[in-house]
């Protein structure tokens, strides 16, 4: 919960998307809030993190004065290695990303559109952007999940009918979380599905600049334990 | 140019001192792990102009030291005529880029494109492909008026072979002849920058070996790919990345 | 599938149990070395038919045992429909091959192709490129009727992805996730087969390691591109290849 | 020279081609003939072999009891490493030969045309054939050297004006050497450069199957002291 008292915390929203990773699979987190899904506890399951800088199995972050100078994730944070880690280069990487091996990518947004575009490389009048990894991703990915906050700071909602500024990708979004809740894309349009403590269903189509598929019963967001 | 010994430079100002006004250079490293900090030094001391410079980002990251070179020294020294990058923002909103002041002046030309493109293109060059396909950037503003093409029902846009005159890139050993092994995430795009190159040229982390050394099964860049090669002295003659225990944040 | 040791097979037949008619299969090694050789003797034992078989020759070479498995088993077992290699032809004049007599007699199909094309077309499906250029067969009969396209001034032949259903191939050591090491030679098309295959089946020369014995600086194919790995046994239930000084010729 | 005493052995054939190798030089050598290339002693010249199965650097034949059973060439002979040698895989091979990184291929016909159109892969009439590497190399080696028989068996000539079976690649070949003389294409046509001991000019010509440049001194087959 977060600090509000109401509402996901980020680590709470990414570890609602983590719960959806199933055994085996290979699973790529952006920068930024994606990042924090590799703190949650799998158990037995057996998750496989790949980096875009061609890591493949890395674990969690390196303790403060071990960092290996050598090796860093995607977002350039040193990172431990796991058992099951081989390193490739940039060109095997993304032919593992484009060739769809990657079983999600969980990703940041600006914008994430009803049906399924979203937004993350480019901000309106922005002249340039940052595209790293995301548009193969992306296009390539089994699955495509988006974690972020669900308005802008000046209170603008990033749930959108269309995307005002440049797309990643179009089409490819399935699941969303924000710190009010899980929304799921469906060919029928956005669903509500699962709701953040403390947040009615008014408050979340109040902030949301989509027409929301809302269920006759919202469950709470599912929590381990 | 052959083996014995003649690929050893004794300094990075010998090993960039033909670098030619309009090359295209690409520069390797990932996050500032085998990014080749001292040559981004020694071309910055060199001085050639209007070069094309291909590279993830025009920025390291946090482990590089303070006052370090990167491509922002060749940019504020008025080098470089255009950047081929995943990356001209910087990856944080609170980060202040040489190259977006010149970027935003129009004084510098930039080519954006997704990161697994950049590798390809770079692969492409080295493997004498001149052009293939690819699902990234489909129906996105970089797509408009390109050629794209169905195959198999799915959309995917044609991109085209990025060659290089001169690729600078950090290894961890060497040989020699020029075989060159990475350690962990320093590999990302140096080995596909020396195959895409006229002219590879490398900066070492450890003392070159003698020829023979790497065993055939775990060379990671065949020495047919390199040119040149540079042993890096100790700090502080040599740029190195700084240990993050020892960066206040 | 996942690492738990789930990818260990006891049997090459459990491991070719699933395999469907009407399957393309890639099988590695060139002139026997990496040759999956006891994966051709499971998959004629268990009988699949209306197979496409990928591969650089229909034959392996002159260290192949006596009366050893190789493809020829395959086709004279009426299970092949096509093959796509680099020889159709014997690489000597002499030898005979059991392909040929059912390829005169129009019982099988065969894609004849430079073997650069074969190898970038399955890296290609590996890395989910639809389809590139190359400059490989223009102006010759296989290029004929074909798409081709001027670049720089040169002309390329359009080629398609070569994706498989499985991928049959051999290697050095494995550990229990599938990490591969291939020894000198053996690589050749192993680690493309791997990435072009949608399952992946390793026999393995040593003895399975614990996950975590292989260096991630050292590992050749990744374990996510293996799902299912089986210990050769030592002779005769398992077959290797014949020390040429073991040989008359 | 050869048993009969006249015009070259195929050894000596291809030690005249080795003598126009370079310093640094990377060297691909097709099966058959070709690979006596290897035998030549380049002295101070630093030669590097490479195969098609992405054996870069290796040396000559091993000695027999002595195989590694994991190392062969193209032509599946078993050969040592040289210290220089690194493997890889066969596309990384292949993009070595395409990228035009290979200096000279030395492959064997069955036809060359004035016009430096050579055939090497199927036979007249022949179902099928056998392409190997030979395309690959043939269109993107700096420069591709043929070392063949002068005639067939049944003494047709195998120097042609067009070739009359399929080619391999179109107006590649530089250098020519057979048991009878080294030949050069040039723009003006197919040039007698250099000829073999015992054997006379007009043998040469009437042996072979497109017009001669024959300059008015024809020097003898160049040899090493």
């Amino acid at each position: 919960m977060s600090e509000r008292g109401k509402g996901l915390s980020r680590q709470e929203m990414c570890d609602r998307l983590a719960m959806e990773f199933e055994d085996g699979w290979i699973v790529n987190l952006g920068i930024g809030i994606p990042t924090l899904c590799s703190n949650f506890d799998f158990g037995e399951n057996e998750i496989t993190f790949h980096a875009e800088n061609g890591v493949i199995g890395y674990g969690p972050l390196t303790a403060a004065g071990e960092e290996d100078l050598h090796l860093v994730n995607a977002g350039g944070q040193h990172v431990t290695l796991t058992k099951r880690a081989a390193i490739v280069d940039h060109a095997d990487s993304f032919g593992i990303i484009r060739a769809g091996r990657i079983d999600v990518t969980v990703l940041g947004a600006y914008e994430v559109a009803e049906n399924g575009d979203f937004a993350n490389w480019k901000m309106a009048g922005q002249k340039g952007g940052g595209i790293g990894g995301a548009m193969d991703l992306a296009s390539c990915a089994k699955h495509v999940f988006i974690a972020m906050e669900h308005q802008t700071r000046s209170g603008r909602p990033r749930l959108v009918e269309r995307c005002a500024i440049p797309v990643t990708a179009r089409g490819v979004v399935d699941l969303v979380v924000t710190d009010l809740g899980l929304f799921a894309i469906t060919p029928q349009g956005m669903m509500l599905k699962e709701i953040a403590p403390g947040v009615g269903v008014e408050e979340v189509t109040a902030k949301t600049g989509c027409r929301l598929l809302i269920p006759r019963e919202v469950p709470p967001v599912k929590r381990v334990g | 140019m052959n083996a014995h010994g003649k690929k050893i430079f004794e300094s990075f100002d010998d090993a960039v001192r033909d670098v030619e006004d309009g090359a295209t250079i690409g520069f390797g490293g990932f996050a500032v792990v085998g990014m080749p900090i001292n040559l981004y030094a020694a071309l910055s001391r060199q001085g050639a102009k209007n070069l094309t410079c291909v590279s993830n980002t025009t920025r390291g990251g946090f482990t590089l030291p303070e006052g370090a070179p990167d491509m922002g020294w060749l940019i504020s020294g008025g080098q470089v005529k255009k950047v081929i990058v995943s990356f001209t923002a910087p990856t944080r909103a609170s980060q202040k880029l040489v190259f977006t002041e010149y970027y935003e002046k129009g004084l510098i030309e930039a080519e954006l494109l997704p990161q697994g493109t950049l590798a390809e293109r770079l692969r492409a060059a080295g493997c004498g492909i001149p052009a293939f396909y690819t699902p990234a950037a489909v129906g996105t503003e970089l797509a408009e008026g390109r050629e794209t093409r169905v195959f198999n029902g799915r959309e995917y846009l044609l991109e085209t072979a990025l060659p290089l005159d001169y690729a600078f890139i950090r290894a961890y050993q060497a040989d020699e002849f020029g075989n060159l092994r990475f350690r962990l995430s320093q590999r990302n795009f140096n080995p596909l920058m020396a195959m895409a190159a006229r002219v590879t040229i490398v900066e070492v982390e450890e003392e070159l070996l003698p020829v023979g050394a790497i065993p055939a099964d775990e060379v990671h860049t065949p020495g047919i790919f390199v040119q040149r090669l540079v042993k890096i002295p100790p700090p502080p003659a040599g740029w190195w990345p700084q240990h993050p225990g020892s960066i206040a944040r």
